[in-house]
């Protein structure tokens, strides 16, 4: 039985909001549900993604904690597996350093070595990226590093609709689900549907259809691919961009499928580039789709540098479109 | 003493965990167990007293040196052998190992192998039931090495700030594998930790299992209460090496031999006679018992199969269907 | 007071730091600083009294919220300054930024922007310093938010361990971001967590520069005299927001209030006025002195010019020709 | 002016000896070295390592520590940034989970964020790797998250001459080091030059000699590697086996060097696929040398399982001898 799909209402919401009102969601439809993280309560939230939950939820559901991000995040794999269905805030991916043991040696391998007896449904959201001249400590691209992990699943919205409806989807999910939130994305706005409700988070997505050559990114470096296609569009070159949208695990079949279509391959990421997602992309499109390869593919990432302070530095150290533009010129060889 | 059937219970108990990790040695020799190995012998006081005040529903986090742990909270003993084979019939599938045993029934959060690393975990169990208005408690142990970890310091902060329902069980064996006390802390006084936090903390003699009970008993109706977590250094010592691995060149046999004649489960079987409360028969009855549950286990873990190489996946991520 | 000159020292550092440090505030307003920029106005009696208690070869550790401890150790204003405008006469060649500072002449090494993340490598400079059986103290600086982290805690444990010569300085200003004391820790006395590692432990007026630099002074020559780490509590405010970017809704105007009245440097100088030590011409003299060094900082970081892009991945690896 | 080399007399020791020994020069040649770490000193070493060097040195210079990953990796970047030239042991690299913090944004950041004033000269040691049966928190293989990073250098010493004079080279190091050792390696024993001194420890070695295809690897799968050559050999395949030794940075002149001399490769690395060191290899094979290629690279890695105890599913879990013959025949389609 086919019916038409009634056209979704939509809403205009910057990124910020969508991610508060993705929690407050949440929170509001199953008790079982609360955030906690540093700053999250009385704050606000470092970032003002929380603000106003806590007037609205009270201290035990948008809980602050000390400054213990081992502690609380452990805490929260133990509310997992006491039944609750806790989202974590990890103020940036740089103070989740402190936190790895229990992310990795806990949430990751206790389903396992308890041979199925103990799912641990956390979430834990964290920002990550650089940009606003933070400085190396505060500037880390590290998505890599839990893509690396089996037992963990890690996504990155970089669209309003993804901050809006992930986190939906990861509470569902059984497992602990990373979400990385790129910094600078929390003022950008958009439309979103008012009620999709759970999205798929394990497939990426076709963000523009293109011909010439393919561009493979994610989170915060999403707008700038677009950017540079539509430069790149006015020069005739025809790009088509794809979001990964979750980044562990990957969607092999739609990486192959883009450059299956275009032959070319350009991948962006923020990252540091050895060891970093974008050999993984590459790896795979090696591995299973060689001989698609009219070229090869390049890379876009983060100068192998810790991220400096100085404007003209950090901007150096970062993609930027003029690199995405002149690494498609390079693998179209025009 | 209100439960007359206490004293065997423990008694008994303590002989089950001595007898099952005599016998794990021994198998450990013949490599049917294999990878790391930690005995509980000579502590066997303190779990049992413990773990016998805790009631259906509370929860338990332990260490790699958690067998007596298991077994004091009824997970089948030839279920944590099987495991030690590496079997499927194993509690955790075989997948853990001694360091790793896993109980959904009894509420066994494992067998965690990083030290310090199941204090957090417990934080949050006891989180669950405050929120979830459960008049549970998790008891979580750990060694007097870990109190020098960052992480024991951030549990006990966050269970003392939120009056979570914990007990926190020090097993200070006075060693953290080779290293004394004295080398890993200045202030040896353990419970001094606790109060920096407000959190009461008693010091009991973990060789005398009813001083552990009574103490467990006092803390957990406390924590049941509503007074929030309590802390329990049990003064304790391992009779053997910290793994099979270690010659053991950090204390001498005197210091050793010095404990052992504090043995818990001599001097409390030594008690209970004296008060004829146990007789020497009936020991010997328990003994008995014991050898036979310890024979079966063994059987048990002998008749276990091999989990097959293609469910290897399994387990990465949950089964469920619906996501 | 020994020192004849140090009570108009004392003031002059301060008024410094506070009109300094009003300055970067406008420079942010203006852009010409970037990145988050964590001001110390109100604390200005903590590094100062601490600081001018140490010697040359001493060395400092310190946080995000620095600039009032480089100033105090004597680091140019217009190299901080330039610092901040990412330039490359900069302490740090513009790479750091403001919560960076580095400077190896003065021995500041940071700059630190991880809470809790400089205890561990200050420990480490003490410990460099008894191995090389220097004379040298290191004195590290924290917020009140950092004692909930693991690494205190260790660090803590090792100092004393060890004996090393280490000045811990918890800067209470009673939040961290948003967060009350009350609201991260249940035992509110700081000094008792020094307790639990047998380290001495004072409270001290945090608004009051020579209670400051008294307590300073005494736990360094007791430091140096050998008897191990040294902890300061240090009760002060932060007058202004956690950083630019925070709208301070977690307390409200009337407690910034209250606490401005103690404000470290009226206070002070109206002191030294009512003992005739500082005249009011002479403090018109200090503040027009500041005035033209910071106009002269400002001017120092205005030419500063910025490094060449593509010395970009310079620093990655050190340069010495004798790998 | 040429001289001709003498040879270098040799002596004959296990990989746990070399590495004694390395630590027992490092320290007896130079004040500024100690050895630090849990259980170094009257345990001995987890491992048996640091055996009898507590008796000869003492316990300033063979500082045993409590357990406090972060604490004591931290005091030992402190000591370095106060002069001190530190062997930092971190027991396991499973237990390094918890000094991250300190590794990464400490250790390898100091320098630049400093603007070049303070240089970390600490060498940390851990074992890595899995194959005992010591279950998933004590198998990890993560050296493809150090590798990640910008500001260390990560060696792994695969041969007993390695494990013999790569600390040396490390301690001579300006910059923080990382040494993994594997603990499989440590009861094998070899020929080890007798007074050979610091050696390069940024470049690749070609441990066979070959033609028809090309195994990178490092650590503790060099040796299964040699072994599938030695199979291979039998079946009259000629197989190049190189030694990455350096992990970071990667030898990739080396690497590339090779695939152009067989045009075909294996990767084997102990640690998961995902985004890991194999990922790495086999993008900067196919960013330069795409043409070079013959065949799609085939990486040999471990399954993405945390390590299962039971002795059958942890061995299926990493690569075995089996894994990398079947995949050379892959890539040679014979
Ligand atoms: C974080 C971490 N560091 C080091 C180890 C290695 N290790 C295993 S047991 C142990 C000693 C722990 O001593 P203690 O906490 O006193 O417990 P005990 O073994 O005495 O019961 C060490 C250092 C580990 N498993 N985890
Ligand atoms: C490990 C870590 N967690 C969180 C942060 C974010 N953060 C920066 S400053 C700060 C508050 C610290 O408070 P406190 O230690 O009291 O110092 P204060 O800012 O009051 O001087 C926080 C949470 C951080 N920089 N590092
Ligand atoms: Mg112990
Ligand atoms: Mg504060």
């Amino acid at each position: 039985m086919t019916v038409t799909e009634p056209r979704h209402a939509t809403v205009t919401m910057t990124y910020r909001e969508a991610v508060r009102e993705g929690i407050r969601d949440a929170i509001a439809s199953d008790d079982r549900v609360f955030l906690m993280g540093e700053d999250v309560g009385r704050y606000g939230g470092c970032y003002a993604v929380s603000k106003g939950l806590f007037d609205e939820f009270g201290d035990e559901r948008i809980r602050d904690t000390p400054l213990s991000e081992s502690g609380f995040v452990g805490a929260g794999i133990g509310a997992a597996l006491g039944g609750m269905r806790p989202i974590v805030e990890v103020m940036t991916v740089n103070f989740a350093l402190l936190a790895l043991d229990q992310i990795v040696n806990t949430a990751a391998l206790y389903l396992h070595m308890s041979g199925g007896q103990f799912n641990v449904p956390i979430v834990i959201r964290m920002v990550t990226g650089a940009g606003r001249q933070l400085g190396a400590q505060h500037s880390h691209s590290l998505e890599g590093w839990f893509a690396h992990v089996p037992g963990l699943k890690v996504v990155a919205p970089a669209t309003i609709e993804d901050a809006r409806w992930m986190l939906a989807s990861a509470l569902v999910d059984p497992d602990p689900v990373i979400i990385f939130e790129h910094a600078a994305l929390y003022g950008s706005s958009g439309e979103v549907s008012a009620d999709s409700g759970p999205v798929d988070i394990n497939s990426a997505r076709i963000r523009r259809r293109g011909d010439d050559v393919s561009i493979i990114t994610h989170g915060g470096s999403l707008a700038k691919a677009l950017t540079a296609a539509d430069e790149l569009d006015a020069l005739g070159i025809s790009t088509e961009v794809l979001d990964l949208r979750s980044l562990r695990p990957l969607d092999t079949a739609a990486i192959l499928d883009t450059v299956a279509h275009t032959h070319r391959l350009v991948i962006v990421d923020e990252g540091w580039k050895s060891v970093g997602l974008s050999a993984e992309i590459l790896a795979r499109v090696s591995e299973d789709a060689l001989w698609e390869l009219d070229a090869p593919v390049m890379r876009v990432c983060a100068v192998e540098v810790p991220i400096p302070y100085a404007m003209h530095m950090e901007q150096a150290a970062l993609p930027q479109v003029a690199d995405i533009v002149a690494a498609v010129h390079k693998v179209l060889d025009r | 003493m209100k439960d007359p059937d206490q004293p065997r219970r423990l008694l008994k108990q303590m002989v089950m965990i001595r007898r099952f990790e005599e016998k794990c040695a021994e198998l450990y020799q013949v490599e049917k167990i294999r990878g790391f190995l930690h005995l509980y012998i000579g502590e066997e006081a303190v779990a049992t007293g413990v773990i016998d005040t805790l009631e259906a529903g509370d929860a338990v986090v332990a260490t790699y040196r958690e067998h007596g742990h298991a077994l004091a909270l009824g997970v089948e003993p030839g279920r944590i052998l099987a495991e030690m084979y590496g079997k499927a019939e194993g509690v955790s599938m075989g997948r853990g190992g001694s360091m790793h045993l896993f109980d959904a029934d009894t509420r066994l959060f494992g067998g965690n192998a990083i030290v310090g690393g199941g204090l957090p975990v417990a934080v949050g169990l006891a989180l669950a039931d405050k929120l979830k208005g459960n008049d549970r408690v998790t008891a979580v142990f750990f060694g007097e090495g870990a109190v020098a970890e960052g992480e024991f310091h951030e549990s006990m902060n966050l269970a003392a700030l939120w009056r979570l329902p914990v007990l926190f069980c020090c097993e200070n064996n006075l060693y953290a594998m080779g290293t004394a006390l004295n080398r890993a802390q200045t202030q040896m006084r353990i419970t001094l930790k606790a109060s920096a936090y407000e959190m009461p903390a008693w010091e009991v003699d973990g060789m005398d299992v009813l001083a552990v009970s009574q103490a467990a008993t006092r803390a957990v109706e406390s924590i049941r209460g509503g007074a929030g977590p309590h802390f329990l250094e049990l003064r304790t010592y391992r009779f053997r090496a910290h793994s099979m691995f270690d010659p053991e060149l950090y204390r001498d046999k005197d210091e050793v031999n010095k404990w052992k004649l504090r043995d818990p489960i001599e001097t409390f079987r030594t008690m209970l006679e004296a008060d004829a409360i146990v007789t020497s028969d009936e020991f010997a009855a328990i003994e008995a018992e014991v050898a036979v549950e310890i024979d079966a286990a063994v059987a048990f873990a002998e008749a276990g199969t091999l989990e097959p190489i293609h469910d290897l996946t399994r387990f990465v991520h949950s089964e469920e269907v619906a996501r």
